[in-house]
Formats: C-alpha cells, structure tokens, sequence
C-alpha cells in the first residue's frame, strides 16, 4: 500500500500511517506536496542517532483529506545538522522547528526565530550543549 | 504613533498561568504580540529516556495535570503496539469514562476561568461548585481528583464495581443538566455574547495553516477529532457527534466546549451502561519491548496530543517526544490578536484553553519583576 | 442570541434559600474523600517478603528497602519497604504490582506535618500486632 | 508581637514553581464555594507584599528558586511558607531531572509540608490548619 502525493510516495507502515524518507533538498518540495492534501504540521520529531553519526527529523503531519499521519524523515549528519525550513510553506512550523533547534541543535535555515532559551535553562545554554542529544550529559 | 509595550500576565488570580504575553499597542490597538513562555525546561522527554517503560507511564501523566489520563493514555498505548499486546474490551471502556470524565472537567473549568477573565465572578463560582461533582466521579473511578494513575500496560489498575456504575448513571444526569444550564448562559447572555463573539476570529484556510488543533480548530469549521478519524481505547465502539461551528471566534470555541462536555457526558453514559464483562486489571506486568517506533495519537480535551515512542528494545525507551496541543494553539496564534483592542487579548487568550505545563513542559518561572508594571489578565480585561 | 441580562438572578435567588453547599472540613468532620481514594499506604510486614519490586517500579524513588530490626526477622531477605511520604506520588503501582498483595490502603490524606513523614512507624506496628497476637 | 496579627485570618498567596497543574487546579478548588476557607478568613492574596503564608508548587528549577527567594524577600514578616504536593516536597517524580532543585527547603524555610500528588483540597486547608496550630491560632468561622 503506498499513497501517491505528486512526485513522492509514501509507503504505509501501519494502518493510517503513511512516511517517506527524503534528502534535505527534497523536503520543500515534499512539504509543499503534502500541505495541498489539507494538512497540518503536527510535530517535528527529532531522534538522535550517534552510532550512525546521524539526527533523524521526523515531521510528521496530519492529513484531515486522507486522516493519515504522513511522516517525513530526513536523516541529517550530526556534525553539521541544517536543513531548510519549512516556515513559510507551513506557518504552524516555526515555533516546532525552534523548540528543536533549542533541544537537538538542528538548524533551520531561512527561520528567523532561531534562538537558544526557548525552553532549556540558561545554565545548560552556556555550557553549549543540547540536552536531547544523547551525549550531552545532562 | 507611539507604540507601547505591554507585558501581561503571568500572576493570574485564579488560573496562576505562568505565561506572558509582550504586547505592543497603538493606542488601543493591538499591534504586535509575541507570547513568551519556556522560561525553563522540566525535562520531561529527557527524564523519560532515563526511567523504564513502567515509571515513565507515570511521569507522562504528570506532563499536565489537568489532562493527565489522556497523556498516560498516549504514552501506554504507544508502548501497548510496542509490546505486541492489547488492552480487554473492558479495560478500554473504563479508560474511554476516565478521559471523558477529564474532559468534562476540563471544559468546565475552562468557562470559568473564562467567565471570571470576563468579569463574570458568580458564573465562575457557579461553574466551579459544579465542577466538584465531576471531580468527585472522577475520584470514585480512578481513586484521586486530578492524577487518574488508572492505566497500567494491558488494562486498568482497578475494576468498575456495580455500585460505582450506577452512583456514576445517578451523577450524570445532574451533571447533564447543569451543562445543559451553563450552555444556555453561554449562548444567551449578553455580557458574555458581547464580549466574546467576533473575537480573535481564525478563517477555516488559517486554522489549517497555522497547524491549530481541537477545539480552537472544529470552532473553525473544521470536523477533525482524533476520536472518530483515528479511533483508540474504546471510541470505535461508542456513538458520537463531532462538535462544530462555523464562526471561528473566541464565542464559537466556548460553545464548541459546551457541546463537547454534553457530548462527553453521553459517553461516559454509554460506557457505563454498556460496559463489557470480562477481565480489566491484566495479571502480569510486562517489562520489554521490542525495537520500532510508533506514533501515538489521542484527542486530550484541548486538541491532539501526540506521542513519537521509539524503542531499541529493552527496558526503557530510547526517545519519547511529546507534543502537547497547547504548544500549537498558544505559539502559533500570535496573529490572531492583532487589531483588537487591549482588553480583548485575555479573552482571546484564554479562549484557547492555554495549559502552560502542556505547551513547555517546563519549570514555569513567574516573570513578575519589579521594574515593569505587570497587568494580571482580568485587570487588564477590566480595562484596568 | 444575547439578549438575556443578569441571566444568572434567578439562579443566585434560588440559592439562597438552599443549603450552603460548602463543606464543614475542618471545623467538622465532612469531608468528600471517595470510597476507594488513594491515600496513605503502607506494608503489612506480616505479608511482605521483601522482594523490593515496589522499590525498583516506584516513579519518584519513594520506596527505600530498609533492614528490619533485630528481633523481628519476618522475611528471608530480612528486608522492608519504607515509604517516603514527601517523595511518594499516591500513584500505587507499588500496591499493584506486589506479588503478596501485603501493601494496606486507606483513605487518610491528613498527612500535613512540620517535617515529612515515613511509614516506618505504620509498617513496624504491623508486626507488634501479629506478634502479640 | 506580629503574628498575633495571622493567627485568625492568614492571607495566602499561590506561587507556582513550574508543577503541573494539578496542585494548582486543587488550590484553586480549595478556593471555591465547596471548601471556601474565607468563611475561615483564609484569603487569597494576589500580590507578595499582602501575604502572610505563601503555597508552593511545582519541582522548583533554578531559576524558579531565584523568583521564590525574590517573593519571600517581598513578603513582609513575619511570614510561612506552606509547600504543597510530592514536587514542592522533595521533587517527587522530577528530582533526578536536569533543570530541577526540587526542594522548596533548599531556597526558602519551609514551615508545613502538604504531601500529596496533587493534595486534596481538604488537604491544603488541613495544612493550613497545621500552621495556624503552630502559631497558637485557630481556624474557626467567624462569629455569625
């Protein structure tokens, strides 16, 4: 079972949820893809993965047309986390993208509202670690 | 034009919801907000990672207290698929009362709070002596006012006996019937129609794209309910409306609630009247889980709540991310605010049901400080 | 649609000639504590064989296994939980989950004191009973 | 001398430290025409500077504990602090979290603790009883 939106498919990992795995260039296109489908950004799940040296950004919508969650992963390398941002395609998504630029440290390029503080206490900020990431050590 | 800015909140009488909102007014008018919260980080997804899948089923019911059982709800039922077990059909019935329970009370508590930011103190005592009788339902059921604490993997912690079942039938009806009351203040009553209708009106077309949930988006016209479009526990079984309305402002949503608490009351009703014999408290208490990760959804009184759980397998969880549906109906309103007046923006604000423990997960810090002069919420809604 | 001014004197008037709905706590014993609330909990050293299940399940590290004293070697492990009532969450899974079901429960919220009590005292007595039994 | 002045009519003042909501939603409750302990001249004081006895909730973060120190300073003498529910406590499920102090004793002198998660409202009053008996005072309804 897979679900056809545009260039991308989706394949179904279990009932009503759909997901897709695309490069950091790709996800604009996805995104656009799928806000068409009435769609709202429920969540950006942020998964730390150090044994692959990798950040895995889950976002995952809701689609109210096909009541599915359709999932979007993009790995991104744990030394130089960025990606674009979606902000401007989905407005919802600007305040989920800087909560995890604040835990995780993933950068969203072209999100103005980036800031450190946004949830994680100052004492943590200054020592310049995320406290999601599994080595940060808080 | 000489801009000013004004901080509200957070000392609130009555609600002590530790936001606040930076206000910039021209005049009268709203022109700029930008509502601060995250003052400080709890920790909870951190501390989830920490502690075993028991412990954690805990800690998720103590993200918010005022929705704890749709929390552990969320995160029991993530770790349920994880585990490869399912709860009895009885178990899913008394769990399906418990989080109707809450989202009566919820509701009720959220017209309260509203009718006092109004000004409307003796609809607020109304309501909150009313509320008592929910919370004493809620006390018989589960054994504690706010912490439900109910679930356990594989089914409920206590079994429904039959003089609780009807004591709860018995309560309903005067609950209903009070609801029913406070519905037709809400819908009749000048000061409250006034003040709150074509306020912080949100489009169908915005709703969507500012990714709002619940309430604050059915009040939009829009018939998204995690109950119906994604069933779980017991809500494919039970008969239900989804409540909404076309207007989109601070009014409609208090309605949406009304009617939702009605609703909720006919459930709670069909549960206790329909529940299935069989088992409800499992016998073992399993400890592991396998890898692979789940997205756990569950409609909490204020909209969807959504688990991400994923498991490398063992005895604890790997990462739990928590999306609270405050976080997306409080910081991603802003806009709607603008071009109203002062003393609207505590309506406004509260008629999005703000739950601040929800949205930050945080250590909430009061940012009363000496040298700005705060406004508490219902001075200024008083033009104060 | 809102028309209706001082929608509520009607309600306020019939009030007043009911009962208060206030409850009398503290000057009188009425309180609405539910059948079945959570409240203080503690082992029945009678039942309890120490197998720290409690301990190692409890969310806020209330539970500590503590050494019984000398005389009194009811349990082959010779240990018995001691609740921290400043810790403890009144989640019960403690209760739950114990094999023996030696946990007593009751109703009792009045535990507000100048300094956070233990069950050590509850727990201990326990045994005084079934030994002079 | 001053505290003559609290015994028969404490004025309180709710600060909440970052709990969840649920000793909240119970102080708030405790305040309502079901228990109202007004008609015990228990009062909700909004501002520090009016209160006698402040309640805390909430697993306290260090920047919470700053606020606390600041609102106990405001307070004028002589003053109590009631803390209230397993997190004000000893940080009950929070206390192996990063950002948490998790005692309010660790910052402020803490006169009664309220155990409980969350208290019940009966509770709460039962914990201000429990000041007022250590001050020498009572909680009675007023003469009518």
């Amino acid at each position: 079972m897979s679900l056809v939106l545009g260039d991308f498919s989706f394949s179904e990992v279990s009932p009503r949820r759909y997901a897709i795995t695309v490069t950091q260039s790709e996800l604009r296109g996805v995104a656009e893809a799928v806000v068409r489908e009435e769609s709202y950004l429920s969540s950006i799940s942020a998964v730390d993965l150090p044994k692959d040296g990798k950040i895995e950004l889950n976002y995952i919508f809701w689609s109210i047309k096909h009541r599915a969650a359709l999932v979007v992963r993009v790995p991104v390398s744990r030394e130089n986390p960025v990606v674009p941002s979606i902000s401007d395609i989905v407005p919802g998504a600007t305040k989920s993208e800087v909560e995890v630029y604040d835990l995780m440290g993933v950068i969203f390029e072209g999100n103005s509202n980036l800031r450190r503080g946004f949830l994680v206490p100052e004492d943590v900020v200054a020592k310049g670690v995320y406290p999601l990431r599994k080595d940060s050590g808080v | 034009m000489v801009v000013v800015e004004i901080p509200i909140g957070p000392q609130h009488p009555a609600l002590h919801e530790p936001i606040m909102l930076k206000v910039k007014t021209d005049g009268e008018e709203v022109v700029e907000v930008a509502v601060t919260t995250g003052y400080n980080h709890r920790g909870i997804e951190k501390l989830l990672e920490k502690n075993s899948w028991i412990r954690g089923m805990y800690i998720a019911g103590r993200v918010c207290g005022i929705c704890n059982a749709v929390h552990t709800q969320t995160y029991v039922q993530g770790v349920e698929k994880l585990m490869g077990i399912e709860p009895t059909p009885r178990a899913n019935y008394i769990r399906t009362m418990v989080m109707e329970l809450e989202r009566i009370h919820s509701h009720l508590l959220i017209c309260a709070v509203m009718a006092e930011i109004v000004g409307f103190d003796t609809l607020f005592m109304l309501i909150m002596r009313d509320r008592e009788r929910v919370m004493h339902l809620k006390e018989l059921v589960t054994g504690n006012r706010v912490h439900a604490d109910i679930h356990v993997l594989g089914g409920v912690k206590r079994d429904l006996d039959e003089v609780r079942r009807t004591r709860i039938l018995d309560e309903l009806r005067k609950i209903e019937e009070r609801l029913k009351y406070y519905k037709k203040v809400y819908e009749t009553d000048y000061t409250l129609v006034r003040r709150l209708s074509e306020v912080g009106r949100i489009s169908k077309s915005d709703a969507i794209r500012l990714s709002l949930v619940g309430p604050t988006l059915r009040a939009s016209g829009i018939k998204s309910d995690v109950r119906s479009d994604d069933p779980y526990a017991a809500y494919s079984e039970v008969p239900f409306n989804i409540e909404y309305r076309d207007e989109g402002d601070s009014w409609a949503r208090m309605m949406v609630r009304l009617d939702e608490a009605l609703e909720s009351v006919n459930i709670v009703r069909y549960t206790a009247e329909k529940l299935p014999q069989g088992p409800a408290v499992p016998k073992t208490v399993p400890r592991a889980a396998k890898p692979g990760e789940v997205i756990s959804r569950v409609e909490a009184p204020r909209g969807e709540l959504l688990y991400h759980i994923v498991s490398t397998g063992g005895s604890n969880p790997y990462r739990v991310k928590i999306r609270t549906p405050s976080f997306l109906n409080i910081l991603n309103t802003e806009s709607t605010y603008l071009g109203h007046r002062l003393a609207d923006v505590p309506v406004i604000f509260a008629s999005y049901d703000p739950c601040i423990s929800c949205t930050e997960r945080v250590i909430v810090v009061d940012e009363k400080s000496g040298k700005k002069a705060y406004v508490s919420l219902k001075e200024l809604a008083r033009g104060g | 649609m809102g028309k209706t001014r001082l929608s509520l004197l009607r309600e306020v008037i019939a009030n007043l000639t009911k009962r208060p709905s206030t409850i009398k706590y503290p000057v009188a014993r009425e309180v609405t504590v539910a059948p079945g609330s959570r409240g203080r909990q503690y082992a029945d050293l009678m039942k309890c064989i120490g197998c720290s299940l409690c301990a190692i399940d409890c969310p806020a590290n209330a539970i500590v296994m503590d050494k019984l004293p000398e005389p009194l070697k009811h349990n082959p492990r010779g240990v018995y939980p001691v609740v921290d009532y400043g810790k403890c969450i009144f989640c019960y899974q403690c209760v739950f989950v114990c094999p023996v079901k030696a946990y007593i429960t009751t109703d009792v919220f009045e535990l507000a004191d100048y300094s956070t009590s233990t069950s050590r005292e509850q727990s201990l007595s326990t045994i005084a009973l079934g030994g002079s039994r | 001398m001053g505290v003559k002045a609290i015994r028969y009519s404490p004025w309180v003042m709710h600060f909440n430290a970052g709990a969840c909501n649920g000793c909240d939603i119970e102080v708030l409750a405790a305040l309502t025409p079901f228990f109202d302990p007004e008609r015990l001249g228990v009062k909700l004081a909004p501002n520090p500077r009016h209160a006698d006895v402040i309640i805390v909730t909430g697993a306290l973060n260090r920047k919470a504990a700053e606020r606390l120190k600041r609102l106990y300073d405001q307070t004028p003498s002589p003053k109590f602090v009631i803390a209230c529910g397993a997190c004000a406590i000893s940080g009950g499920v929070f206390t192996d979290s990063y950002p948490v102090i998790s005692r309010a004793d660790r910052v402020v002198p803490v006169d009664v603790y309220v155990p409980g998660c969350p208290p019940r409202p009966e509770a709460v009053i039962y914990g201000i009883k429990k000041l007022l008996d250590k001050l020498g005072g009572h909680l009675e309804p007023s003469a009518r």
